[in-house]
């Protein structure tokens, strides 16, 4: 999925995009401006400390990706151990986000923050046990 | 001349003390009709080198051969040409057994009847023709019956000392289908054949005999008159055309050009073989570590580098004592599983007597593995030895580790891992007043 | 060759032995084709010097011999008389393999003599003559006379050259008993593996690029940290830290049993931790909401 | 107030009731895992505490190898005995879940000064086992309707023949504690995705990883949780949760599942996995997309959006597909096919249509292993779809794919037994909610709490006093209540009710008789020993095949190699401890053929094929003087098929029916069955049993030939009491390099013809 997906939230105050409706790419375009701008206002730091990481895990899966496609994938283990703890990393945190960010609340009823949080540290520290094993 | 003979007296003398390496007691069954003192010299050679005969005839029971099932002797000769069935204890059944169980065989086969030795002779592939068609040559010219023949021995054979002269011969040949356990050791000569007619007036027998039972002409030197046999077991046995050549008429009998004959010689030959005087090896020892180490392993890893060694004696009969044994080099060496993956030469190595050994790498495919040393060659002991070691994969530790090729996927995982501590770090320590978001929402 | 020798001198030396000298005349041979047309024919002559030239046959040739057995009486100028050997043979050699046979030949009481070779018929006692590169090997044809009264004889007649047959046959554990052709294992190729730079290179980028973008991004966000070293939080923080310093020397070196013993005891500490931190973090939430 | 159908004690305050319920609920899981365990201890009490069948002799010894060795040694286990000469990398062949688990087991109770037989321990573990799976089974249905649901399910799973029949005592085999693993795993995925937490998410990962490392059938979840995912996804119920349960157990998941090092790279590189990878992308995309839609307002945006989520989605399946065809992906298995064509593998790999419980299932079967359950399960389904909830659809989807599988394998009525359990308990304890709610129905509600207070009661007590066999005690039960109630009768009268009560009740003891004489009768052979009753009707110990692997272990050198068909590899390595070329590990179809062919062909055809293989001794499996009908003569024909399968030029099936098509052992049998190694092996000597008069195959039911086979090959070694077990110890080669036969011919003092000097010359061919 590509980075816009993190840097987006789900509030709905959102001031509606001066998007007339025209020729798609040019509204595409303005709606993804509108969407920046709309993410800039709106998202509480915490949130953006979230989306930060979240571009972090990515471009670094990424680039390992790369590596493995362009260059050589032969400790096969260890690609998919690098790949799979940003992947994992990613969706964890992606939850944690879901998890947190107060439009869900009434979809995580009852998860709080902390709860949240606690089982992120978990599915973490899992994850990256599996990992170092795998790495080889 | 005088100086062969001076050597071969000096030889005589040398081996009067030889003995077999693998016993000295011969059973010796004779004919009632066939005089042993006829064959003194034979006799005498056998008992000089040290050997002890025990003399019975065909048709007594006495001494046993087998008693409850152990081989009593370590040798048996049987000269027993006349009579067509021997004692109960020597069928041809129980003469097999023998060889199983270890024991050589002398044999004489008769060229005038169907003998218990003759039947025997098809169990080793030999072929005889019907029974009363001795060998006759009319070459070359001599004053001597045409059913005596000078039969003059291979050059070089490894059963029979070099330069032999010829020997004379009077008996049964044979045609032989192709086995490799069967040595030819006197063949017939070129000009001969077997014939049951003493006359020119048998001259269209002769002919007709050819196509009789489509069995073709007896002749020429595709016919063997003498002929050693190992069993798989080690045990030797050889098969003699005609008894007459251990004679000692034989042995003094002058050679048409005026030499003595071989027979003596031949006679000591044949039976050193058989007796395993010569042409006797064993396998003391096989040894197989991995490079730069001394002890075998209980199982070797793929791609190990292992050395195999195998150490070869000889028994030489003038010392009466096994010898480390250098000399054969054509050893090869199998590492098997199912087929050979490895067949390699195994050389001896210099300057260490007896030992021949040969460093590989282990084939990269696990596996139960052999070291297979099979060493068969015609007149020879055959040396047999199988060595069993399963070829495990590497343990889950000794494959490499930190490859230049993983460092993105190292750092990677590494930098997932900081940057987890990292975001813990923050978001723990930062704060979140809901009021903030509320705050934001409203506006 | 000292064989030969021997037989030779025998042979000289048995002159006088016998009543005559075993020899033929009017020897000749012949080839005919398939169609009985004659291909060959020449006569043979006694003396080894002057042999005749090798002899081809075709699959469905046939050799002619003839001849008169005939015995030189001690006189020289007694007329031979022609007479029934017991032995006459022709034996058909192979030099090279050893391979040989003989098939006898019926002579008349008159001494005549008739052979014939048809090879649409060999007789079995043929030598098997297989293909060597695109020949077969020659096989020296030789006459053999001999008798109880006269002293034997023998003649090579010519080279013989025949259509090609299968080798002889042989034991099937014969080749155990020669050295067999080596074998050699071919090994998988190893792994290749890019060069360190390349490598080397990756993990930099690997390594640096997403740091750079991520301290960008957080520069931008308003980050406030004011309880980072508040003593209900801070141990959390460093006992998870923990947690991930053992995983990571887990990997460098460590065995499944220690990790998971430390990993436990680990566990146990974070779970506490953890436990007030988090509280500690919900009631400044809940504070942090009545505010407004 | 409502009226009410009978009066209910009122003075008692809630929270007494609630303690009271606890406590009771408690109290009947005991009770119950207590039956689950005893009523799997029939073979142990019939028979004595041994290991059953053919793969527990395996798992078995490898525990022994991992209590003496450590988990290290075990893990690197190279076994030259097995599968020789090839030898088998145990470590990365087996799923270590089991050995483990018992390992682990064994260390913690002699840490605890405990000195328990490792053997014990793998023995009782099914058992143990089966105790957790009633509970886990409780746990998952009662997150479907409620506790009293739960305890019925939880009874059922306990004494279900169709569970019993894998989880006996001694049947040491991974399904022991896969079905625990397979339920406690669904039941974390279904809370996870209930209340949208990663923390079960984790946890079903972390099951799912002991799942992968104990049985094969892992992937029936690897299939099962995404299908669900994408259900829900199409039916549009997509949530947050849903995202957060999905991607937490399948990223953890997945690369869990690789560490089990005979899984391997599976997970990314087989189509069986390809599913889960794809929804997992799926996943993403649509919340990416849900993110923005619920964001931005845009009409164009959003079909463009829409587009890309085609799009993206297309791309996804293209690309698994071409990768899939360029040999990236490994495409489906055999197993996997036979799955959906029956045909599939009798045709293309016989190896795996050979193993018994390979084989469709029998109709009657589905009865003797569910018995009331398999017509209470259709109603449970309904009832999921009454309310229709996200666990409900996994369940109906469960059911659907199970009941299928089930019809295709034998084996496979072990996954659908679970869900028949939980669908059956929600539609009986439904049932009972309405027969014994005393409330009549009126607009309002009342309190739910009495309501489930009362249903789990009869139901627990229902199975206690069943085995009992007196059903009488219900009715007194009940009378409690209706002592002191003097209600109108009608459809809601008391006696109404009663009826269909008393009939529920009825069905429950009745499943219960049943399950009890199937397990006592059916399931608790330990098929190395085997009953019978003699003609006085006692009990007859039949105990041939210790027999003779005791026979092997004493009367054998340590390195003997013995061949046998595959079935009996795992028990001769377990009990002879000798070497085999195959077992029932069957991972090599070529070696398997090679054995195939050596029994299936001459003897002079198969000797070199056993020097080459270093044999020492044949063992076969002989039924015809006992009338055991899982002998070697009737499995002969798959050898056949599998031989055939990789030399179809020198092994022919139809070469071993008669001209009429028919399977014989008698002298209508073709020649190429009379010649072949385990013809001869069979029936050699059997005429001698039979005195003179004509020798009976009691399997078969055929007369044997007059002139019984000769061997010239082979020895006989041993041959078991029942002859069931014959062993053949193969002839060294012939000391003068004769062919054996003719050595043989000798050795019985056979005159041999005259052979003539050997021609030399042959003409060209």
């Amino acid at each position: 999925m590509a980075p816009k997906s993190s840097a987006a939230t789900k509030q709905h105050a959102t001031p509606a995009p001066a998007a007339a409706p025209e020729a798609s790419p040019a509204a595409a375009g303005n709606a993804l401006q509108s969407l920046l701008n709309a993410y800039n206002q709106n998202t509480s730091p915490r949130l953006k400390l979230i989306d930060a990481f979240l571009v972090f895990l990515m471009i670094s899966g990424v680039l390992q990706f790369l590596y493995c496609v362009l260059v050589t994938n032969f400790p096969f283990n260890a690609f998919l151990a690098g790949f799979g703890s940003c992947v994992g990393q990613f969706v964890l945190t992606a939850s944690l986000r879901s998890q947190v960010n107060p439009a869900n609340r009434n979809e995580f009823k009852d998860i709080s923050p902390e709860r949240a949080f606690a089982d992120f540290a978990l599915g973490s520290i899992v994850l990256h046990f599996f990992v170092y094993n795998f790495l080889g | 001349m005088l100086l062969r003979r001076a050597a071969a007296l000096l030889a005589l003398v040398l081996t009067a003390c030889a003995r077999s390496s693998t016993g000295d007691s011969v059973l010796v069954v004779l004919d009632p009709s066939l005089d042993k003192d006829a064959y003194s010299t034979f006799w005498a050679g056998l008992t000089d080198k040290g050997y002890n005969l025990t003399f019975r005839t065909a048709k007594e029971a006495q001494p046993e051969i087998i008693q409850d099932e152990v081989a009593q002797f370590s040798h048996v000769v049987v000269f027993a040409p006349e009579s067509k069935n021997l004692a109960q204890d020597l069928t041809p059944q129980a003469l097999v057994s023998l060889l199983d169980k270890g024991t050589n065989l002398l044999l004489a086969l008769s060229p005038s009847k169907q003998t218990t030795i003759n039947t025997l002779a098809s169990e080793f592939s030999l072929v005889l023709p019907p029974p009363g068609t001795p060998l006759i040559s009319h070459f070359p010219a001599r004053d001597a019956p045409a059913t005596v023949v000078p039969v003059s021995p291979p050059a070089a054979h490894p059963v029979l000392s070099s330069g032999l002269p010829p020997v004379w011969f009077s008996g049964v040949p044979f045609a032989y289908t192709p086995n490799p356990l069967l040595i030819p050791i006197l063949s017939a000569p070129a000009e001969s054949f077997a014939a049951d007619t003493s006359s020119d007036s048998g001259a269209d027998a002769v002919f007709e005999s050819a196509d009789r039972a489509g069995e073709g002409l007896w002749a020429g030197s595709s016919l063997s008159l003498v002929a050693g046999f190992q069993a798989t077991t080690g045990a030797r046995v050889t098969f003699v055309g005609g008894v007459e050549t251990f004679s000692d008429e034989f042995a003094q009998k002058e050679l048409p050009q005026g030499k003595s004959s071989g027979n003596k010689q031949f006679a000591e030959d044949v039976a050193g073989w058989t007796f395993q005087e010569t042409n006797a090896l064993r396998i003391d020892k096989v040894e197989h570590h991995r490079v730069n180490e001394t002890e075998p392993r209980e199982m070797y890893t793929t791609n190990d580098n292992v050395v195999f060694t195998l150490h070869v004696s000889k028994f030489n009969p003038i010392k009466d004592t096994w010898e480390p044994y250098s000399g054969i080099k054509d050893m090869q060496l199998e590492f098997t599983m199912l087929d050979p993956h490895i067949r390699t030469s195994l050389p001896p190595i210099p300057g260490k007597a007896g030992e021949y050994s040969v460093a590989f790498r282990v084939p990269d495919r696990h596996g139960v593995f052999k070291f297979v040393v099979n060493h068969k060659r015609k007149g020879w002991t055959h040396l047999e030895s199988t060595t069993v070691v399963p070829v495990v994969p590497p343990r889950h530790d000794e494959y490499p580790r930190f490859l230049s090729a993983a460092w993105p996927y190292y750092i990677g995982a590494m930098s997932t891992s900081a940057a987890f501590v990292l975001f813990v770090a923050l978001w723990l320590s930062g704060d979140d007043r809901e009021g903030r978001k509320k705050g934001l929402k409203t506006e | 060759m000292r064989l030969s020798f021997v037989l030779l001198s025998s042979l000289l030396a048995a002159g006088e032995a016998f009543a005559g000298q075993l020899s033929i005349q009017q020897a000749r041979f012949s080839v005919l084709g398939s169609d009985a047309s004659q291909l060959r024919l020449e006569p043979i002559s006694l003396a080894p010097a002057n042999k005749a030239k090798p002899v081809h046959l075709g699959a469905s040739d046939t050799l002619k011999l003839t001849f008169t057995v005939v015995a030189k009486e001690q006189d020289p100028d007694a007329e031979p008389k022609g007479l029934q050997t017991h032995q006459t043979f022709v034996r058909f050699h192979d030099v090279q393999s050893g391979e040989e046979g003989v098939v006898p030949v019926r002579v008349a009481q008159n001494g005549k003599a008739k052979f014939e070779l048809n090879m649409a018929r060999p007789p079995s006692a043929l030598p098997p003559t297989p293909l060597q590169g695109n020949e077969t090997a020659p096989l020296s044809v030789t006459l053999l006379l001999g008798s109880f009264e006269h002293s034997p004889y023998s003649l090579e007649l010519f080279d013989l050259y025949l259509p090609p047959s299968q080798p002889a046959p042989e034991h099937p554990d014969e080749k155990t008993f020669h050295s067999q052709p080596e074998i050699h294992h071919t090994f998988r190729p190893e792994q290749k593996v890019p060069s360190k730079f390349v490598s080397g290179l990756a993990a930099l980028i690997v390594a640096g690029g997403p740091w750079v973008v991520l301290l960008g991004l957080l520069s931008q966000v308003p980050l406030s940290t004011p309880h980072l070293l508040s003593p209900s939080v801070l141990p959390f923080t460093i006992s998870l830290t923990a947690l991930e310093a053992l995983l990571f020397y887990y990997w460098v070196d460590l065995k499944l049993g220690q990790v998971l013993a430390y990993g436990a005891v680990l566990g146990l500490v974070t779970t506490i931790t953890g436990r007030q931190a988090l509280q500690k973090r919900g009631e400044w939430r809940l504070q942090g909401a009545q505010k407004k | 107030m409502a009226t009410k159908a009978y009066t209910l004690p009122t003075n008692v305050a809630p929270e007494t009731v609630a303690n009271i319920r606890s406590l009771v609920r408690i109290v009947s899981l005991a009770l119950i895992s207590a039956a689950a365990i005893s009523s799997r201890l029939f073979a142990v009490v019939n028979f004595e505490s041994i290991i059953h069948e053919f793969d527990p002799w395996f798992n078995y010894r490898a525990t022994k190898l991992l209590a003496a060795k450590g988990f290290y040694e075990f893990w690197n286990w190279f076994d030259p005995t097995a599968w020789y000469p090839l030898g088998r990398v145990v470590g990365g062949t087996i799923y270590p879940g089991l050995m483990a688990t018992s390992g682990v087991i064994y260390n913690v109770l002699h840490a605890l000064n405990l000195p328990v037989d490792i053997r014990n321990i793998c023995v009782l573990l099914a058992p143990g086992f089966s105790a957790l799976t009633a509970w886990s089974t409780y746990m998952f249905t009662k997150e479907l309707k409620d506790e009293s649901a739960g305890l019925l399910a939880a009874a059922f799973i306990g004494i279900v023949p169709g569970y019993i029949s894998r989880s006996v005592a001694g049947s040491y085999d991974n399904e022991a504690i896969a079905i625990f693993l397979l339920m406690f795993t669904f039941y974390c995925w279904i809370k996870a995705l209930k209340t949208g937490s990663a923390f079960f998410g984790t946890l079903a990962a972390l099951f799912y990883f002991y799942m992968v490392a104990a049985w094969g059938g892992y992937a029936f979840i690897t299939n099962m949780i995404p299908l669900h995912a994408l259900a829900l996804i199409l039916m549009g119920r997509f949530s947050s949760r849903l995202y957060v349960a999905y991607s937490s157990w399948y990223a953890i998941g997945t690369l869990a599942s690789m560490q089990v090092p005979f899984v391997g790279f599976q997970p990314v590189r087989t189509s069986e996995h390809m599913a889960a990878l794809g929804v997992f992308g799926l996943l993403q995309i649509i919340a990416f997309a849900e993110l923005v839609r619920s964001h931005v307002s845009s009409k164009q945006f959003q079909t463009l959006l829409y587009a890309s989520v085609v799009a993206m989605g297309l791309v996804g399946f293209f690309g698994i597909v071409g990768l899939t065809y360029k040999g990236w992906i490994a495409p489906w298995t055999g197993r996997f096919y036979s799955l959906w064509d029956t045909g599939y593998a009798k045709k293309y790999i016989p190896i795996i249509a050979s193993v018994s419980e390979h084989q469709p299932t029998a109709w009657p079967s589905f009865f003797m292993d569910l018995h009331m359950l398999i017509f209470l399960f259709p109603a449970g389904v309904i009832m999921c779809f009454s309310k229709l909830r996200d666990e409900h659809i996994f369940v109906i989807i469960y059911s659907v794919v199970a009941s299928y599988f089930a019809g295709v394998m034998v084996r496979l009525m072990l996954t659908l037994t679970p869900v028949v359990c939980v669908a059956a308990a929600v539609a009986l304890s439904s049932l009972l909610d309405t027969y014994i709610d005393p409330t009549e129905p009126v607009p309002e509600e009342i309190e739910p709490t009495e309501a489930e207070a009362t249903p789990q009661d009869p139901a627990k007590k229902s199975k206690k006093a069943a085995p009992a066999g007196n059903p009488t005690s219900l009715g007194e039960y009940f009378s409690r209540f209706t002592g002191n109630t003097n209600k109108p009768r009608g459809i809601f009268g008391i006696n109404n009710r009663l009826i269909v009560l008393f009939n529920t009740f009825g069905m429950l003891v009745f499943f219960v008789i049943h399950c009890t004489w199937v397990t006592s009768n059916a399931y608790s052979s330990p098929s190395v020993v085997l009953a019978s009753t003699g003609a006085d009707g006692n009990p007859h110990i039949i105990d041939d095949f210790r027999e003779a692997y005791y026979w092997l272990r004493q009367n054998t050198p340590e390195d003997a190699v013995v061949m046998s068909w595959w079935d009996y590899g795992y028990q001769i390595a377990g009990m002879a401890n000798r070497t085999t070329l195959v077992d029932n590990n069957t991972w090599n179809n070529t070696h398997i053929a090679t054995v195939g062919k050596a029994m299936s062909s001459s003897e002079e055809v198969a000797y070199p094929i056993l020097k080459k293989h270093d044999v020492d001794y044949i063992l076969i499996i002989f039924g015809g003087l006992l009338g055991y009908s899982g002998d070697d003569i009737n499995k002969f024909l798959w050898m056949v098929r599998i031989a055939q399968g990789v030399w179809p030029d020198e092994i022919q099936e139809p070469n071993y029916f008669t001209k009429q098509g028919e399977y014989r052992v008698d002298d209508r049998a073709p020649d190429t069955m009379k010649n072949s190694l385990m013809y001869k092996m069979s029936y050699y000597r059997f005429n001698e049993l039979f005195g003179g008069q004509q020798a009976m195959d009691r399997v078969r039911g055929q007369q044997m030939p007059k002139q019984g086979p000769t061997l010239d090959y082979l020895d006989e070694a041993f041959t078991s009491e029942n002859w069931i077990v014959r062993i053949y110890q193969v002839r060294k080669e012939d000391i003068l390099g004769r062919d054996l036969k003719i050595a043989n011919a000798f050795e019985q003092g056979r005159k041999r013809k005259k052979t003539k000097p050997p021609v030399r010359r042959r003409a060209l061919a």
